[in-house]
């Protein structure tokens, strides 16, 4: 908790600012809708920081997304197949995505950065292809499926919880228990400081790996699955581009380092949360969406350089609370 | 509509489909029309096609805009969000339409015709018949598999279909042209002038390249300079950027199709506006404000640019 | 070679645990093992001697399950057994304390304890019970720490306290130690000798893995001598003597005690004066050392020497107080401040401070004098470098190592001297060592022992920082000793002894 | 040498196929096109290679190029400043932004990924804001400095070679002697390996850290230069988008690990070769563009993993005849 700190700090900064000079933000429309894009890129955010925290790192999620999102609508509205098997078939095809970059990394030990994005070419490339370029979506059928991503569980009247936001608090919980509460979480954190040390220690890091690798690909396509819901219209060639990078984002503001070892599922579910305040206070407060990428580039690093600067005066207080 | 209480500068959105530069010119246009009918308007480009839509058009209804003008990206598949926007403002769409939504009025052209108008143009430039290689920064979104399709079905003498689709990697022919390829470029101009270079170098005796995208006809030109074969090819193209203009001044550039992107943005805020303020009267019987496209080719093209000066105002 | 004699068998236990049948090992350029037998029974203290790079760490992992022998066999219980990987060979009951330190500094010490045999059901962890356990088990090795703190906060010393206590944590029936008491004082020797005395009592067997050769005579029941792959010798009870050790090692006889050379001492090279270092550490140094003196720097673990020499050098931040070299004030900041005012150190951890693993010998060797070589500009003198190097090579005895190989892959030992030739290549006035020879083989250190005595004969300024008191004994003139960052006092020539030494150490004030 | 034969092989095969299929990939002018367009990604590459052999890595540069493209048009046939102040107030911008990146990253110890993530995204706005998001050009004038970008030394009369061409071999020369008989390339790799021990050796790893994220930024400064001289219209929201993975994938293709401390610069403009001979083959046997990342990222992976094999191979052959 303590760790997450500055990362709070900043969520609810920029919280406050945006309501304060925007009153339609606090309407339960918009609150509504902020917190569905938060369960969509946190649940991703999560996957990523299982890699993250293994010392690894995944490119692949954005073209994962728009692989899964091109071809559930094909299997479902295209082909006609029944809802269980075509769920069944992306599952199937997921896990062997995920076993297949933990292989390359662990047991042929390609660096993880060169194997996710041949990941990120190669399943855009399909996607594309498969599809022909076409835009795909579910249409007006399935309207009880999509739910999954568009509906909310009422509280008011007004106020409901996005489905997709409950499914990443969720998700979440089991990734928070994991990580921090069985042995497979500890022995993730211990790899990720030194893999050497680990397989000293009787560790089958190279299980842990795959593991890790399949946990990023299975959250990167229910992601995937529900940003194709809630989109319905998915464009082979852009759905999904550069969606890696927010996860990974997300996670590193959340306090994932990008050397292994670190991570907290807390830290990068808010990381995601900032990420999609930003946008939504850009384009609730009206300014100019060619500086949207700019202002969230410099909230970024202010993020992670305040966060650097909590962390030398907290060190050093404990130095002097130590003497 | 709740947006009917007439705020003394209501808001009212302007959604694209994309970044470009044809969007700016539509941008000058409905900035123009809030100035002078005292209207705010937001106008957004989503970098990442039907997501971004969705995202941008939510913060609109967020900030309480009264009405929304949007090119759907994909209209057959965001039937839900254009019943959201309906629900709580004004819907129109521009530049691509979506009938089966309840959008009050389209603006616009029509893309497919737009496309025959580009075939009619390259049959004109190459009377004779040849070897065609077409080039587009993206498929998958409407207007620009419905401008594809209309040269396509125009240089095939097809009849009118705009719901045909042919595959992207066959060879179309018929005894005059043959239709060789289609390059995708995703927006990348650098790729795009290496496919036009790359398509050279395949087909040595190529006879035309069609760009469909606003940067296409220029990077096709630049290649095709590059190259020295400028009497060889025949180059037509889409929309008005400088160079494509410059190139058909020139006579490298056949001719190129515009749209009024000015007008769209115009004629959108303008119907808001007054939508906005309780009248009415601006949406016509047919539920379309036709802003057609036009030929521009040597013959008209010197006119065609004053125009544009005079409407972006430089 | 000599065989294991076939009718041997200790008094306490009739049948081996363990036993080894001609075990090979080749590494790229190099014949680690050949042909070696060996047979552990319970309860027995095994120590096995022999030179840097005689293969002691690689029959030690091949026993783990790090590596794979070769060829050779191996039975446990007398049945053929598989060492595949690290972890059969714990679930066997074999466990190994590493040579160079395998702890994950970033997590806390209870988690490192337990890693990879957590106290869990179903995969969930018994965090209290590893918190309560973990007490337990530092206690046994004399660690007053707690389990929560990250390994990060400890020295070297309490880490490799920390490494016995994981591998007794094991419950293991065969404890293999690396050299596991390289960074640790007289005292904390004493406190594994007795853990290694209970677990004796258990019926647990020990390899013990020394250069420490006072050590071996104290608790080994055997020992095995290995040199370039191949046992050399076999002693049993009394023959477990020194010179015997030395002869089987290196073939010849090495005189115990290091004669010292007469030098005298020039002017004041280094001076420190009310040196404050440690944020949130009040204490508050002043010492000096002049050309061709050997100060030695005498502390328990954990007291501070070691910061000291960083601080020196540049490497830590000072809090208060001024360096002097040769009269003019080294600018704090960067060790390149240190070096261009003269100084050098040789880090206490060799592995991630000292030398480049990845990197062949050579560019290690010459890293830290290539500036002083240009050709022209920024321009490297290759040939220079190569020169450099092979010098080194043979003036530290570098042995069977061409300059082209990994530093990854030398022997500990090896490591250590290219580390030291990389500083001896810059000539500092005054060179800080600190623990110069740990994990050093006894020829070798003898070796550089020779090389600092030179060095201070040439007017170099040495201070030595060490946890052994052989050492500081054979080469100080005179030991500054630290207790809890401070300056417990100072010993002459006259005054060294061992009991004085730790008697300050200890933090009792000096003796009037 | 030896190092890059597994890629030099790969480059050998994909021209040897593309040739013996398509006869006009060896026409003079086909070859031109596939050098030049090697020219202004290799000298990205090159860039990209120091910054990963200091074991960092560099995401900005495509917003990089894309800053250079607009503001360099924008300040010569907008505001028709000299062309001498244009250039240096482009290399004062880009000495700035390298140092920025440098100083983040060792003086208030940010993650490197992390840093020019943020500078990937703010130079991106930054380009979009400051040209409205208008696509910028040199237009018609200029044809002088263009020939920078489009020329070629003339060597028959068919053939020459492009001038970007000319430049990158020019550049690699310059980069290979500094990284292989130069201190500073010596300190680069050394602290790439471990920089605790460099730094313990007296290097001043800063300041050699802040060095190779300026000449980082730099070569994407010059290659953004050539790249909008040749394309000569840059249109600021997608200009150079995803450039900076290519020159990654060049400079690991061509043999520099991520972990840092290795890499040759041959074996980095081998890799530039490779992937661009893979963009001409598709395009030039006609192999449908929904393909070509597929066909990217199979490459990729085929050629990282025979280098792994190769390299297996050579090191158990070495213990063999040392047996
Ligand atoms: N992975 C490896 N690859 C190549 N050679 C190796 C490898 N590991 C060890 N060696 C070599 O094998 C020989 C034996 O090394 P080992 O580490 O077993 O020596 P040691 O007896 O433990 O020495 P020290 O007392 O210095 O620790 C040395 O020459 C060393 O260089
Ligand atoms: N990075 C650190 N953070 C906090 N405390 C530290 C750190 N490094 C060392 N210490 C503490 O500083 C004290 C002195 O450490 P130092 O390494 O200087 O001792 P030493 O005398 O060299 O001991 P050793 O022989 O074990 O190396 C120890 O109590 C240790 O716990
Ligand atoms: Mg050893
Ligand atoms: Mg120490």
């Amino acid at each position: 908790m303590r760790k997450n700190l500055g990362i709070l700090g900043l969520l609810v900064a920029v919280f406050v600012l945006t309501a304060a000079l925007e009153p339609n933000f606090l309407t339960a429309y918009n609150l509504q809708n902020t917190l569905r894009w938060t369960g969509l890129f946190g649940i991703i955010s999560i996957g990523a920081a299982f890699v993250i925290i293994t010392g690894g790192i995944d490119l692949s999620t954005g073209s994962v997304i728009a692989l899964v999102g091109v071809l559930t609508p094909m299997m479902l509205v295209g082909a006609e197949w029944p809802l269980a098997l075509v769920l069944l078939m992306v599952v199937a095809l997921l896990l062997v995505l995920g076993l297949l970059h933990g292989i390359l990394v662990t047991k042929l030990s390609l660096q993880p950065f060169v194997v996710t994005l041949c990941g990120l070419l190669f399943y855009r490339g399909l996607a594309r292809w498969i599809s022909g370029d076409q835009t795909q979506g579910f249409g007006a059928a399935f309207e009880g499926l999509r739910q999954l991503a568009i509906g909310r569980i009422v509280i008011t009247d007004s106020f409901g919880l996005p489905i997709p936001f409950v499914v990443m608090v969720g998700l979440a919980l089991i990734a928070g228990a994991v990580l921090n509460y069985t042995v497979w979480g500890r022995y993730m954190l211990a790899l990720g400081h030194s893999e050497e040390a680990a397989r000293y220690s009787g560790i089958n890091t190279d299980r842990m790996i795959i593991l890790a690798y399949i946990i990023a690909v299975m959250t990167a396509g229910l992601g995937g699955l529900l940003f194709a819901l809630d989109v319905n219209s998915v464009q082979p060639a852009v759905h999904g581009n550069f969606y890696e990078l927010y996860a990974i984002a997300a996670a590193v503001l959340g306090g994932c380092s990008l050397r292994g070892g670190e991570g907290s599922i807390l830290g990068v579910v808010i990381g995601a949360a900032v990420l999609r305040l930003l946008y939504n206070a850009i384009n609730i407060l009206g300014i100019s969406t060619q500086l949207e990428f700019a202002i969230i580039g410099a909230v970024i690093l202010i993020g992670v350089i305040a966060d650097e600067f909590v962390r030398r005066v907290t060190s050093s207080r404990q130095v002097h609370r130590a003497a | 509509a709740p947006g009917d209480e007439s705020a003394d500068r209501p808001l009212v959105g302007y959604v694209t489909n994309g970044i470009a530069s044809f969007w700016t010119i539509a941008q000058q246009g409905a900035e123009d029309a809030a100035d002078t009918l005292d209207v705010e308007v937001s106008v957004l480009m989503p970098p990442d096609g039907p997501a971004g839509q969705r995202r941008m058009v939510q913060d609109l209804l967020a900030r309480g805009a009264s009405g929304i003008a949007i090119s759907p990206s994909d209209p057959a598949n965001q039937a839900g969000l254009l019943s959201e926007i309906a629900r709580s403002a004004h819907l129109i769409t521009h530049d691509s339409d979506a009938p089966e939504s309840e959008r009050l009025v389209y603006v616009g052209m029509d893309n497919y015709e737009a496309g025959r108008m580009c075939g009619r143009l390259l049959k004109e430039a190459l009377p004779g018949g040849g070897s065609v290689v077409l080039f587009i920064g993206l498929l998958g979104q409407l207007n620009a598999d419905l401008r594809r399709q209309g040269v396509i079905d125009e240089l095939m003498d097809r009849p009118s279909d705009s719901s045909r689709r042919d595959p992207v990697d066959e060879i179309i022919g018929n005894d005059r042209y043959t239709i060789l390829d289609t390059r995708v470029d995703q927006f990348d101009f650098a790729r795009a002038k290496g496919q036009a270079e790359d398509a050279m170098a395949r087909y040595p005796d190529l006879d035309a390249m069609i760009g469909l995208f606003v940067y296409n006809p220029v990077q096709i030109l630049e290649a095709v300079r590059e190259a020295g074969k400028l009497d060889e090819i025949t180059i037509v193209g889409f929309d008005e950027d400088e160079a494509t203009l410059q190139g058909i001044r020139q006579g490298t550039i056949a001719g190129t199709i515009v749209q009024n992107p000015y007008r769209y943005g115009y004629e959108s805020v303008r119907i808001l506006a007054a939508l906005a303020r309780g009248d009415q009267s601006v949406i016509p019987e047919s539920e379309f404000i036709d802003i057609p496209a036009r030929s521009i080719t040597s013959a008209n093209v010197d006119e065609f640019e004053a125009e544009l000066k005079l409407l972006i105002g430089q | 070679m000599i065989p294991e004699p076939p009718g041997y068998a200790p008094a306490v236990s009739p049948a081996p645990f363990l036993e080894v049948h001609r075990l090979t090992k080749r590494f790229p350029g190099t014949l680690a093992l050949s042909g070696v037998d060996l047979r552990v029974h319970p309860g027995e203290v095994i120590a096995v001697i022999g030179e840097n790079g005689a293969g002691k760490s690689t029959l030690m992992k091949i026993l783990a399950g790090v590596l794979a022998a070769d060829e050779g066999a191996i039975e446990l219980d007398g049945q053929a057994a598989q060492l595949a990987s690290v972890r059969q060979a714990t679930d066997l009951g074999i466990a190994l304390i590493h040579q160079e330190l395998s702890l994950l500094v970033n997590l806390s010490v209870a988690a490192n304890l337990f890693l990879g045999r957590e106290p869990n059901k179903a995969g969930w962890m018994d965090k209290s019970r590893m918190h309560t356990d973990s007490v337990r088990l530092l206690e046994k090795v004399g660690l007053n720490i707690d389990p929560g703190n990250p390994v990060s906060t400890l020295t070297i010393g309490q880490r490799q306290l920390v490494e016995v206590a994981r591998a007794l944590a094991m419950d293991a029936r065969l404890l293999i130690m690396d050299e596991p008491t390289s960074s640790l004082s007289a005292q904390e020797v004493d406190t594994l000798f007795g853990v290694i005395g209970e677990l004796k009592a258990k019926d647990v067997a020990v390899l013990y893995v020394s250069h420490r050769l006072t050590e071996v005579e104290a608790i080994a029941d055997r020992v095995v001598v290995l040199r370039d792959g191949e046992v050399t010798g076999r002693l049993t009870g009394r023959e477990i003597v020194r010179r015997k050790m030395v002869r089987c090692m290196v073939g010849r006889d090495i005189a115990r005690t290091h004669t010292r050379m007469k030098r005298k001492p020039g002017e004041v090279v280094l001076n420190v004066d009310r040196l404050q270092y440690g944020v949130g550490r009040h204490s508050s140094l002043s010492f000096s050392i002049r050309a061709g003196e050997i100060v030695g720097l005498a502390g328990l673990v954990g007291s501070g020497r070691s910061t000291l020499l960083r601080t020196l050098f540049g490497i830590e931040s000072r809090t208060g107080g001024t360096i002097w070299m040769n009269g003019q004030a080294v600018r704090p900041g960067s060790p390149q401040n240190a070096i261009a005012a003269g100084m050098g150190l040789v880090p206490e951890d060799r592995a991630s401070q000292g030398i480049l693993l990845n990197m062949e010998t050579r560019p290690n060797i010459s890293l830290g004098a290539l500036h002083r070589h240009l050709i022209w500009k920024g321009w490297l003198n290759r040939p220079w470098e190569r020169q450099a190097s092979r010098t080194m090579i043979s003036q530290l005895g570098i042995r069977g190592v061409r300059d082209g190989k990994l530093a990854r892959l030398l022997s500990g030992g090896n490591q250590q001297k290219v580390v030291l030739g990389k500083w001896l290549l810059l000539a500092p006035k005054v060179l800080l060592l600190d623990e110069p020879t740990r994990g050093i083989d006894l020829a070798a250190k003898r070796e550089i022992y020779q090389v600092i005595e030179e060095l201070a004969g040439r007017g170099m300024a040495i201070m030595l920082a060490s946890s052994e008191m052989e050492e500081l004994l054979a080469l100080a003139e005179r030991v500054l000793v630290m207790h809890q960052w401070g300056m417990a006092g100072e010993l002459a020539a006259d005054e060294l002894s061992e009991e004085s030494i730790m008697h300050l150490a200890t933090g009792h004030k000096a003796r009037a």
